[in-house]
């Protein structure tokens, strides 16, 4: 009865430096998003969805908050007893200590964790990515397949297939090539950074890959080799909105996205993104505010105008004030008289009254307690 | 605090607040958009370090127990101490101590010297240190709380007071102090109290107010924080209403001492290009495209383009419809709300809409 | 509310290299004791009992399965809102990733934990002592000294001292000297590696000591230190049963104290040891077996004779065998007419028939998976 | 499986079991040294991936609830589906067809397709995936699981089934088939027929009898393992000693699938050198000082220097005194035995002493 079918393992050690000071004190898979939630939420509730009980988090960059949120796993119902959710932080052997090199040496750290439950499947997911995605219905294709390893595959804009793993495929979605970041892509099908492997296929790569390189990434290293050796590669395209959100431009857009009815929508009731809950008095509104178009989480205090924007819990903005475009993160206060516009307001600032952040175009700002206030709060005069 | 137990006794005189009393008891009936009337008394014992608390309930109980569960969300789910729920029949003929008496086991078990007993619904926010360090200090074998009251108001009991904290009389004359049904008592008085008062009294407070002069010294502790006591559908409209007044919600709403209650995994709330909204409370998970204002809504509400709700209460995921007008309404749970119609309370009565009813005309 | 009066830390980071195979896949604190806990059982609901409800527990070593046993504390009433148990991992920060150095390095690492509490104390424990002690008397007593720190110490045997940080007191319980390991002892009075600091105190030797020295240690770094600028050290003489069980013969020697009223009682209902309970069915014990002085878990089955000595749960002894004077620890095989003396039989050990293991006297044997059994099960003809 | 919503009706013919059932429901009562009667049927349910289980419970449920708690230690604290509980007064006029009418609501807004509905208090381990398989391959409304039994015997139900697994008969003649009381059925099937029958019959089995031969197909299926229903002291009696046969223990205790019980922080227990045991099952936490032979002890039971317990079954937290004789008895919780005396049931009749009782002569 300990045997499961499939394991997730969801890697969450990265440092996410594209955020900037966002990840300074916690790991990228803890920054919040979209009112309540922290990015991981999504992949742990994608999971708990489609009925996977075992995962295992690998952490290493800065995990006391992400530790200390995630604990047995309880809000996303993967407190089990047998499996559950289970964090797989770097440790010491006998050998001595090792950090994790890279995402498939990560797996190959906890090779012991996984056997454990002596899987047939491994599915390896990331969490930095937003999306709703029913993990079963990947593993019903990969089943069909008979495949090695299936990779999940999303569209992007032909422009921007430079930042992205690039998969080009036969015509029945066999993988035939895999380009990292290629510069004159055959194809514009990416890889979600969602993988689903047979377990004894991945474990022989793993053990083979640590002896030979350095890198020790599933991009870099693994999928190479399996191509090289003509495994089964299939690619199984999934429709439906997924955003990577590592850099500020794509947190703050995936963020906005909420608002604007493109595939994202947090009220569906048969794929509730779960969260732990923060416990807020309801959020007042004012009899002068002015609120559109916007979302704004529990413990607010809204006397201003808000625009087309994501107000976190605990976020005061005062009478006379404008946040337009923005992302306020929680335990926020904004003065009175005060503009806000395309930026990121970190958690727990205090923005005084009558100054004006944030341009109408170019780059979005980050403003966060390493700010200088002096350059950020005159922004607006360029 | 450690060294006090609590009991929270589920007032239940409940006709007042009918018809949200109808499948539940007051203490679950919720209020100030996402909690339940325990909440306020519950939250205070647990931010006053109490952990080991007793809730004795009717056998209308199961939407209470069900928002208590295991006491997780109060940081009451304990191996040692924690939350405990009694429904007693007794209690069904209202006698608060025959049910004290069907729990004589659990309190002469407990390792606590001193009982904390409250035995109404009270909106509130109380830190109960002051009352505890007043008692343990004092030579009384029973001290109440207390709190400023119009002289003419009957909402709490009167009590009469000296300037040394002696009870001088209860529920006689007219006074402008009133009861707020919260009693600190050693553990060892209160066992004594119900085994030698179960057969004569049916009220605790009565057994207090008897005794009194003979072989009980009862002392008084005036609390002057916000409280109110919600036992009519006026009281309920107009002290939810209250809450809109920014002084009063930073009472009741303390920064350090949180109000639990159950959480539920709800989005935050979305507010269309369509809304407008003033001056109102809302929680979590509501999607709002048309106009609220001077309003309390509840997790989950959907108000839909073009509606107006006015000096209402929407409860959890009631549905209001397009262009549907509400004025000085209560709607319980799951109300739905058809569109284009118009449904008006008035402010001596506001009207309250039971559970799951569909109100409106169907047009085709 | 946030605010801690104390924190605990609790030290489970070590090798435990002198139990040898017994910690080869298991962090020290995680090794199975007492017939159905594991060591850190002990400190855990010490902490829990005295009303501590906050407790951050530094690992490094082999620590999947102490974590996954530890969870959020809940086996020991330590899954509060507000504090409780937290696991706490060496990690990476910005400027890259350190190991625990030594046991004050641990504690410097995670100084933000710390004060996040705001405590105004903070309890040093480890995870390696098998006591019952309530630590609220302790801090009553450094709080009535006005002392910096508070050192709990216990009279150990005088020939024994040579393994013990001694501590030197003056009439009044002053610490005057403090000496490890000592070959010609001035008192008999040992540290039992539980200390109570103010924080500031502690904290300010805790930045100083990170610069100044290598070992980053408390008692070769911090309480030296200390006493050289002449804080105020206080001893606590702690009364009870007290046992470091860092080797073989310590550990054996402590499972079986449980046996012989020297004041180790496991059935005291008002200072509970909790800890995971593995749910099995009733121990079933045979027509002929003979049972005496022993403690049997659930989920055993003894058809033969038991004698002075611990099984654990799920552990099987076969008609004809006897068991004395050893410690047979969880999901163990014991064959028939087999014969066992004086020694630890590691988890899921399968002992074969007719064998004869131990010796009457000599060091205590460890038999595991890395025995070799033509060794060990003949060494009875010696 | 996760496509089967579970429920289980506790039995409420309560009488046979007196006074082990005076302040309990049989699914309560404790049983096999350390489980309480419910865990074997909601461990098979959880074994066989059920995730949705409702308990249907009397009033006299305080025990069994306080046993289920959040359902937590039999994995069913979830968020989504996990264990719900309900008390109805319905079921203490013993209809359950009107019990599962009250629950309505909760079938109708599950996810799960099947529901396996289990009317009795069964001591088994059974895997219901076979049972599922069946019943979704089959053309049947209904799928009843039956158990070999003598001709005569009256403990569970006459069943005819032919070579087909149709069921020909139900009650009517004897039969070596006897029904287990476990329906497998579709849920749109059992919101049918109740809301058709709940007017008319007071039992779901009764439904199904009376119908099966018009509108409803009834299969049957097999169950070759260990089972046995408790409803006589008896029966209780000789089914508790009968595990102390290791083929039986086996067949109820099998490896992989767990039976889960609420969890309780105890010790290893303890055998001091005086103690002597043989052919007994003992849970953790006792001291044991004495001779026990052929017994079942439970949690926390004391046997002091020189008792002699025999063929009984000892409750939690039970102290026998030093040189006390006991031989086919059986104990409740907390039950003390005094010094010196010596109790003795019958072959045919074991002596139950009830719960916290004191039994012996105080000698001076």
């Amino acid at each position: 009865m300990n045997r499961k079918e499939m394991v997730a393992m969801l890697l969450a050690g990265g440092e996410g430096s594209r955020l900037g000071n966002l990840t300074k004190w916690i790991a990228k898979p803890a920054v919040p998003f979209g009112g309540k939630y922290r990015i991981i939420d999504f992949t742990l509730s994608n999971c708990s969805n489609s009925g996977i009980d075992t995962v295992g988090v690998l952490t290493q960059y800065q995990p006391l908050i992400l530790h200390s949120y995630l604990g047995v796993g309880t809000p996303w119902d993967l407190n089990r007893k047998r499996g559950g959710l289970k964090i797989l932080p770097p440790f010491v052997q006998k050998e001595g200590g090792r950090w994790y090199k890279g995402t498939a040496n990560a797996i190959y750290e906890n090779i012991t964790f996984i056997e454990q439950y002596d899987p047939e499947y491994v599915l390896i997911i990331s969490g930095d990515h937003i999306y709703k995605m029913d993990y079963t219905k990947m593993l019903d294709s990969h089943k069909k397949n008979n495949a090695d390893v299936t990779i999940s595959v999303t569209p992007v804009p032909w422009e921007e297939t430079s930042r992205f793993g690039i998969m080009n495929t036969d015509e029945n979605l066999k993988i035939q090539e895999f380009e990292e970041k290629p510069t004159n892509p055959k194809s514009n099908l990416a890889s979600m950074g969602v993988y689903i492997f047979n377990w004894h296929t991945l474990k022989r790569y793993l053990l083979d890959n640590e002896k030979k390189t350095l890198s020790n990434d599933f991009g870099k290293d693994i999928i190479p080799a399996m191509l090289k050796d003509h495994c089964s590669l299939q690619a199984y395209p999934f429709e439906g909105y997924w955003k990577d959100v590592g850099t500020i431009d794509s947190l703050w857009q995936a963020n906005l996205d909420l608002l604007d009815d493109v595939g994202l929508n947090l009220h569906e009731c048969n794929w509730r993104i779960r969260s732990v809950e923060p416990n807020m008095p309801p959020q007042y509104i004012g009899s002068d505010a002015i609120v559109r178009n916007s979302m704004v989480g529990e413990g607010s205090t809204v006397m201003g105008e808000i625009n087309h924007s994501i107000l976190f819990y605990d976020v005061q903005v005062n009478s006379g004030s404008l946040v337009e475009d923005a992302i306020v993160m929680p335990h926020t206060k904004i003065g009175k008289n005060t503009t806000i516009r395309r930026c990121i307001i970190g958690e727990g600032m205090i923005i005084p009254d009558g100054v004006t952040i944030g341009n109408k175009e170019g780059p979005i700002q980050l403003i966060d307690q390493s700010t200088n206030p002096e350059q950020a709060y005159n922004s607006s005069a360029n | 605090m450690n060294n006090v137990l609590g009991i929270l006794h589920v007032d239940e005189k409940t006709q007042g607040l009918h018809p949200l009393t109808k499948h539940r008891c007051t203490a679950s009936v919720p209020f100030a958009s996402r909690y339940r009337m325990i909440d306020f008394m519950l939250s205070s014992m647990v931010n006053s370090n109490i952990q080991n608390i007793a809730v004795f309930t009717t056998l209308n109980n199961r939407s209470l127990l069900d928002h208590l569960g295991d006491g997780k969300d109060w940081d009451l789910d304990r191996k040692q101490d924690g939350l405990f729920t009694f429904s007693t029949n007794h209690f069904k003929e209202s006698s608060n101590l025959k049910a004290l008496q069907s729990a004589i086991d659990y309190l002469e078990k407990s390792s606590q010297e001193y009982v904390l007993i409250c035995l109404s619904n009270l909106v509130t926010n109380i830190d109960f240190r002051p009352l505890y360090n007043q008692h343990v200090k004092s030579d009384a074998d029973v001290t109440v709380m207390c709190t400023a009251k119009e002289h003419n108001d009957t909402l709490f009991t009167n009590i009469e007071m000296d300037d040394f904290q002696n009870i001088m009389d209860i529920d006689r004359k007219q006074s402008n102090m009133g009861s707020l049904d919260i009693y600190m008592i050693s553990k060892s008085k209160l066992i004594d109290l119900i085994s030698t008062h179960a057969f004569k009294y049916r009220y605790i407070q009565d057994v207090i107010r008897h005794n009194m002069n003979k072989n009980i010294k009862v002392k008084g502790f005036k609390y002057e924080g916000y409280v109110t006591k919600i036992n009519t559908i006026k009281r309920y409209y107009d002290s939810s209403i209250d809450l809109l007044d920014p002084t009063k919600f930073k009472q009741l709403f303390k920064d350090n001492n949180e109000i639990y209650t159950k959480l539920k995994d709800e989005p935050p709330t979305t507010f269309h290009n369509t809304s407008s909204i003033k001056n109102s409370l809302i929680a979590n998970g509501c999607i709002v495209e048309g106009h609220v204002e001077n309003s309390i809504l509840f997790r989950g509400v959907h108000v839909n383009k073009g509606a107006v709700i006015k000096n209402s209460i929407v409860m959890q995921k009631c549905m209001i419809g397009e262009y549907a007008q509400l004025d000085r309404m209560i709607l319980d749970k799951e109300v739905n709300v058809l569109p284009n119609d118009r449904f008006l309370g008035t402010e001596k009565k506001p009207r309250v809409v039971p559970k799951k009813k569909t109100i409106g005309t169907f047009v085709i």
